[in-house]
């Protein structure tokens, strides 16, 4: 007999969760700390010795500290009203009585926005919002400048919302409906009902949901840099012109370095708002199946007005476009042509092929992490768990371009050489957009009674099965939200590919920014309506394939008594 | 003469799944008056929750109508019904502390805050659950969480209160105190109540009333008296109180007396009851025929020798000692198997497996119905 | 024809990030290739982002050379040391002042500044096409001028060395100060503005010529004109990085550049840069210079004082 | 001998909420034998869910040691220690149809479908469930989910059974049935079972050994008769059975026997208990001072008239006509109020409120603990 106490070791009692663990932070420090920590040494090692002069310098100058207010401000603004209008759409499609097929309808014109670059919907913004603007015309309203902070924050709210839409929606779909039934006959109005029991049972939603447009708004500098003006500077904005504009890469990284403090505080105080309270509304002891009750009828009126609203206004923005895409030459020769579709069909070929591959690559690879480390963080005890959970947000929230060139300069080198690749293109979209998998993933399980996984565990599921045969078919609403998500993002994101792609791997969205560049506003339609339609079809598939592997789950069993002898 | 307070006339309510369908609820009638109390019992599965939620308006039915208060309910909102629902799988909201699901109905009748503290601690005493309204339900065990659902809508002193199996989780003595607590006040406020129960006692000492039901079909209301000693069907005789059903050969029909031959015995004689669901006319018994006989265990004695001529000849299966009483099975010359529960008295005999016996069956207290 | 003859088929592979407008540099490198049997991959990238990317790929470099973009972004490279000196075997034959001193870059073309202006808007306004720098204070222009950010665009920094040299320093930042209440947006790209003017939303801009020939020549209602009092030009340039990997195909591609048959390309195919070699035939009237009073701006004198110019504009122009 | 199947020392399971502190389960000390079933009684909120989770694994015990087979189980996880749970809101897999749910552990188990089908048949006929296979738990009523709950575990045939109030949503009668197929499988595979229950009839027919518990805490462990006549303590004979407590000044104090004096009668004599928790030397009675009488309800007779100098005399509180029982609730005159379940006899006198009466306890089942 040993004299020492037996220590138990995670590898022994949880194997699975031990195995999962090591690979996370394994690949966390490749592709998160590795490139952030040679980037901090870029920046703040000067001439072999520690210098904060880059920061001095940076910090000193006002405009900078605008800009971090700028920053502040926009990503509050943006956070709060798209969170606000991804709700409104959610209820819509989960606790209204449409017509499937415009639930259906509703939920496609909302990821347009989030489909096409943020440059497209930018420019014909502008065409309808802007100087002289086509909208602003029809409605004989003259002095009216979108540059500046309302513009950007009309554009970023309508890039953002759908990504609201998408986690709020899965939270709504799980939550249990009996609820509802006992608030209604404890005398509560339908407003009541709505007030204490909807909205509060779908805070992880809504939380997470801010958290995710936060660190999005934070990290977006294209849209500031076409709206914003010089009125409404931005951290991630300068930082970009510093790097590209001033070729001063230390001075940006130290801007953007700064953007890590709001989003860690958010991220706590979402934790600590969210974090001690119970929202399981999924267990195992079931009510009977009940229908949500309906939202008061005034709530109702205005989520139809609103949410007509904005669709007609998307439609209206993205048809725009369309017809771009297929006159001669926008608003002076208006016939039709189809030689911007020809000339993306023969010069975008290889860009839309490559754009695919990586994008499916990332999904796939993206959506396993998100609903590994989304688990992980929600269910399992470890040590270090919530500097696990913000590590694999960093990337998110920082500014695509520093995370790009971060990444140019961690991956260069031997040992992990990688530009150049496809790997890197995969790695910088899958550690940086598969937040919204991560954070719905960790939404949706709140929702979820524990005992499920233990009554799993008991009956002798190892910790692996329990999780793709129960945790993953309940959660798979927000898994799918993630996927959708992530896909998309890999189609269209930029800022951080614009120093990833290489002359082996080039990318739609990269092709679509040339065209505008080169004045060809035509042909960047016709490649947004190419992306537009890739989207959906890979949608559609997704969401057909996830019908097809939950339904088999589903299969009922046809048995016959006489057989076994009953 | 008391107001209707509830009335259910051919309620049916239909579940379809594909090419199933469930018959959850079949016809059901039903007249409950106000403050009255009346209990469903019924196997499981046999519609009881679903007639409850039916009332509150949870579930539509497929058919028949639901009038409360002598208004036709279908065109009123849930929360307008001014009902209360004790929920079987509690439905607490988990993101609100004890305190705030209990004042969650009061809050929402636009209580204010000062008056909703006090009714909240009383309804949290009643329920034997101080110092707990900081908690949240998941930090709750299964019998506490029970009770909170019942102090919520306890709290409202609604006018009409349904409740499915409330205390279902609790044990025997916090159940005993329940009961007469929810009695009480049920009585003190006069409050309306359909209480869904698996528990026998609790069911014959609380109702009013009692409405037996069976895969969705009502099978007898009566008071707890009447559906104890006076069950219409070998069902309810079956399922209350677990009657022991031995089926006689009828040798003579006399009037409202029934009498029959005793398998290695003489004969035997009791009241014959009549089913309301049979015509006033309807000859229903006929001699040379089975004629079932209704026994309760706690009606038979057993003993070693017995000179009674209507006694039954048995053999002891089984004997079972429960504390305050014996519970034997015996099985009969027509190997029909029976239960007797003799009460214990110190010093008592106990049969052991496979000994002779006589059972003697109280015949006041047994009765004919037809097989 | 006397090129070819003299330069052999090299053959190989070359990889290249272009600041120059990919349907410019493909017409180009086909040609190119044709001619040496060397394949051109490329990526176009912005100046500014092309630069960063190759300092950040310095350790080891991803392509082995820039094409086209302003001398400046060369220069500031230079410093980072990130080009290598090559000069190209007909460099002699390019004016000096459209090549680096050290021999780390070549011009390949030059482009001049130009107002570009809406002829609708022009009209309804009751305005003539501008020709002095002083006719963009008119407050006729209030909050309707695109004109590219000093912090990212080469067409923006062009413009101040142009108001430098045409009025000196502290007189061109005041008029940029005044000229500010009429900006409506500074874009983020040179041409960012050149779509907003051909579409209306705004009426004039300061553009390259290359810009402004390009948007004019889609269709639009556009009107080119030049300041008297002078502007200055960009020089388009090329050079090798530091560390190429296919040395060889770099210098095959810097020597074709300094040829003619570039400047003949580049013609043929409208490309509107006015080539280097003063020995090209431009047959665009547009690129006729005759008639525009150019200043000189040595490419020296601007890499030196562009950080000290976009950092005093930034303070004084756009903090304002 | 038999080899301990499991064992817990010490454990102890304190849950931290903020400032409160919940010493759900304090140093509880248990082995169970293989084979054997014991059960857990005990108030609502008493412990008994988390130290059934502490055995799962499910929960980290705060202190203590849990060893099973005669391995400790720290290091082993949940889904390797070879048990079966069926908890207190059945954790049914709401994705799954029932088929599935029953079907879960065998086909983790890696069975093959065509060994699977029959087996998940067998428990769901087992249990009642025919034809609800391709259901989903939501179109249940709440007594079928919980069958299910049982189904999913016991086909299984797991090693070590732990069942958090697996019947209690099931009706008298299904109840019933179900003690007695839980019981038999139980035997027949030699399982080991911990059986959390809130009904008495049910620990006390079913379990080889109680432990009854409350407020964490482990009141006594015996098997139901030890438990039943022999309570260890004043909590345990109250708890179980319902026992009338009588404080009484003791008179006379005799090896095992006790003699106080009645309120309003003569003295009355009783077996003098001592509980294990005091040592052997210690005297815990003393004439002049109180010791409290436990006498079930049951053992109480009511009479008119009384010659018996022990008798005490009463006034009826109420009397409830209970079908085979009256159950009287009487005030002595030292104001306790007691209860008497007296057999109904036809013919016998039920006396009403505010009568006089004598209530005869019979002194073979009454015994005096320590006050
Ligand atoms: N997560 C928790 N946090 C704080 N207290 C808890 C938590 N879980 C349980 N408790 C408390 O621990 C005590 C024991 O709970 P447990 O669930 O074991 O009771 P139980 O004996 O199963 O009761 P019941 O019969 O009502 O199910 C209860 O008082 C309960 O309120
Ligand atoms: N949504 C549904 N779809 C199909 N069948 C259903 C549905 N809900 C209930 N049922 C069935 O209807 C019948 C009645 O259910 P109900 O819940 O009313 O039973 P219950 O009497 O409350 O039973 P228990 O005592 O077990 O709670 C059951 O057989 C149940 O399986
Ligand atoms: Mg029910
Ligand atoms: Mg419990």
């Amino acid at each position: 007999m040993h004299g020492t106490m037996k220590r138990k070791s995670l590898s022994k009692t949880d194997p699975a969760l031990f195995f999962a663990l090591v690979t996370v932070w394994l690949s966390f420090a490749v592709f998160i700390f590795l490139p952030l920590i040679r980037l901090l040494l870029t920046t703040f090692i000067v001439d072999g010795a520690l210098s904060f002069t880059n920061m001095k310098k940076v910090l000193g100058t006002g405009y900078n500290i605008r800009a971090l207010y700028g920053s502040l401000i926009l990503a509050t603004a943006v956070s709060l009203s798209g969170t606000f209008l991804g709700y409104l759409f959610a209820l819509a499609v989960t606790r209204t009585n449409l017509p499937k097929i415009l639930k259906t309808l509703l939920g496609a014109v909302t990821i347009l926005p989030l489909i096409s670059p943020p440059f497209t919907s930018s420019i014909s913004l502008t065409l309808a919002l802007g100087p002289n603007g086509m909208l602003l015309k029809a409605f004989g309203i003259g002095d009216f400048s979108i540059y500046g902070f309302l513009g950007t924050w009309i554009s970023e709210t309508l890039t953002y919302f759908p990504v609201a839409f998408m986690v709020i929606t899965a939270i709504l779909n799980t939550m249990s409906a009996t609820l509802d039934d006992a608030a209604l006959c404890l005398g509560a109005s339908r407003w009541r009902m709505f007030r204490t029991i909807t909205i509060p049972l779908s805070l992880p939603g809504i939380g997470n949901s801010v958290l995710l447009l936060f660190g999005a708004s934070l990290a977006d500098f294209a849209t500031p840099l076409i709206l914003g003006g010089h009125t409404f500077p931005v951290l991630p904005t300068e930082a970009y012109l510093l790097i590209t504009g001033m070729f001063d890469l230390r001075g940006g990284a130290t801007l953007s370095f700064l953007l890590l403090v709001p989003a860690l505080l958010v991220f706590f105080l979402q934790r600590m708002l969210l974090g001690n309270k119970s929202f399981v509304s999924v267990t195992g002891k079931n009510g009977a199946r009940t229908e949500f009750a309906r939202l008061p009828s005034a709530l109702t009126a205005f989520i139809a007005v609103i949410c007509s609203f904005l669709v007609v206004f998307i439609l209206y923005l993205y048809a725009i476009i369309l017809w771009g895409s297929f006159v001669k030459v926008w608003s002076v020769n208006n016939s039709f042509t189809l030689d911007h579709y020809l000339y993306v069909f023969k010069h975008g070929q290889k860009a839309i092929s490559d754009t695919l591959l990586i994008a499916i690559l990332s999904t796939v690879i993206g959506s396993v992490l998100a609903v590994v480390i989304g688990y992980v963080a929600q269910r399992k005890q470890f040590v270090g768990k919530r500097f696990f959970e913000f590590s694999s947000m960093l990337n998110y929230a920082l500014p695509g371009t520093v995370v790009g060139i971060a990444y140019i300069i961690a991956f260069n080198q031997r040992p992990i050489l990688l530009t150049g690749t496809l790997s890197i293109l995969v790695a910088a979209y899958v550690f940086r957009y598969y937040a919204t998998g991560i954070r719905s993933v960790i939404a949706s399980l709140e929702q979820i009674d524990p005992a499920l996984e233990e009554a799993s565990l008991s009956l002798g599921a190892s910790s692996i099965r329990t999780f793709t045969h129960v945790t993953i078919p309940l959660i798979i609403p927000a898994v799918l939200a993630g996927m959708r998500y992530l896909f998309i993002h890999c189609m269209t994101a930029i800022s951080a590919t614009i120093f990833l792609v290489s002359v082996r791997w080039t990318l739609l969205t990269t092709r679509i920014l040339e065209s505008m560049t080169e004045l060809q506003f035509s042909q960047a339609s016709a490649f947004s309506m190419v992306l537009i339609v890739i989207v959906f079809i890979a949608d559609a598939i997704m969401l057909y394939l996830m019908k097809l592997s939950t339904s088999k789950f589903h299969k009922s069993q046809e048995i016959s008594y006489e057989k076994v002898g009953a | 003469m008391k107001k209707s307070a509830l009335e259910l006339k051919d309620v049916t309510k239909v579940f379809q799944k594909g090419r199933e369908t469930v018959r959850a609820v079949d016809t059901v009638n039903l007249l409950v008056e106000e403050g009255e109390l009346v209990t469903f019992l019924g196997p499981s599965g046999c519609g009881k929750t679903t007639t409850l939620r039916m009332v509150a308006g949870f579930e539509l039915p497929s058919g028949g109508q639901i009038t409360i208060q002598g208004e036709d309910m279908t065109n009123t909102p849930v929360n307008k019904r001014g009902i209360g629902f004790v929920f079987q799988n509690y439905a607490l909201f988990p993101h609100m502390s004890v305190f705030n699901n209990v004042a969650y109905g009061l809050k929402s009748r636009g209580e204010k805050d000062d008056a909703i503290r006090p009714k909240v601690i009383k309804a949290l005493l009643l329920v034997g659950l101080q110092n707990t309204e900081n908690r949240y339900p998941s930090q709750l065990s299964g019998g506490e969480q029970q009770r909170v659902a019942l102090a919520r809508v306890i709290v409202m002193e609604p006018k009409l209160l349904l409740m499915d199996e409330p205390l279902s989780n609790l044990d025997a003595k916090l159940r005993l105190h329940m009961r007469t607590e929810i009695r009480k006040l049920q009585k003190k406020l006069g409050i309306t109540c359909l209480y869904v129960t698996h528990d026998q006692s609790e069911a014959l000492t609380m109702a009013d009333r009692i409405v037996v039901m069976n895969k969705g079909k009502v099978e007898q209301i009566g008071t707890p008296f009447e559906i104890y000693s006076n069950p219409q069907s070998l069902f309810v005789a079956d399922f209350i109180g677990q009657a022991n059903i031995v089926k006689l050969e009828v040798t003579a029909i006399d009037d409202e007396t029934l009498t029959a031959s005793v398998p290695g015995g003489k004969t035997y004689a009791a009241k014959a009851l009549k089913p309301d669901k049979y015509q006033k006319t309807e000859v229903i018994y006929h001699v040379g025929n089975n004629a079932a006989l209704v026994v309760r265990p706690e009606s038979i004695q057993v003993e070693q020798q017995s000179s009674d001529p209507s006694s039954f000849p048995a053999q002891v299966i089984s004997s079972i000692f429960v504390g305050s009483h014996i519970e034997y099975e015996l099985r009969l010359k027509n190997n029909t198997e029976i239960k007797a529960s003799v009460p214990y008295l110190s010093g008592m005999k106990i049969f052991e497996e496979g000994s002779e016996v006589y059972a003697l069956f109280d015949s006041s207290n047994s009765a004919f119905l037809p097989a | 024809a006397g090129v070819e003859e003299a330069k052999p088929k090299v053959g190989g592979t070359l990889n290249v990030y272009s600041i120059m407008p990919e349907k410019y540099a493909t017409k180009i490198f086909e040609e190119f290739t044709k001619e040496t049997g060397i394949k051109v991959n490329f990526v176009r990238l912005s100046s500014g982002e092309a630069l960063a990317r190759i300092i950040a790929e310095k350790a080891n470099p991803q392509v082995d050379a820039l094409w086209g973009g302003p001398a400046d972004t060369y220069e500031a490279g230079v410093l980072e040391g990130v080009f290598d000196v090559y000069v190209p075997s007909e460099a002699a034959k390019v004016p000096t002042q459209f090549k680096s001193a050290k021999g780390y870059w070549t011009g390949i073309g030059v482009i001049p500044l130009t107002f570009m202006s809406n002829a609708k808007y022009l009209k309804e306004k009751g305005l003539n096409p501008p020709t002095s720098w002083n006719d963009l204070l008119d407050p006729a222009y209030k909050n309707s001028l695109q004109m590219a950010d000093a912090r990212t665009s080469g067409t923006a920094t062009e413009r101040i060395y142009s108001l430098v040299k045409v009025m000196g320093e502290d007189e061109a930042f005041a008029y940029q100060k005044k000229l500010h209440q009429n900006i409506q947006l500074y874009t983020k790209g040179g041409a960012g503005g050149a779509m907003p003017v051909a579409t209306g939303q705004a009426a004039s801009g300061v553009f390259y010529i290359v810009d402004a020939l390009d948007i004019q020549q889609q269709g639009y209602d556009l009107v080119i004109s030049y300041p008297k009092e002078g502007v200055t030009y960009g020089v388009e340039a090329s050079g090798i990085i530091k560390g190429a990997k296919n040395l060889e195909a770099a210098k095959a591609l810097m020597d074709w550049a300094s040829t003619k048959r570039l400047g003949e390309v580049m013609v043929a195919n409208l490309i509107n840069y006015i080539p280097t070699r003063p020995d090209v035939t431009v047959t665009n009237p547009a690129l006729d210079m005759s008639k525009v009073k150019l200043l000189e701006a040595e490419v020296a004198w601007k890499g030196e004082n562009r950080t000290r110019l976009v950092e005093r504009w930034i303070a004084e122009v756009i903090q304002q």
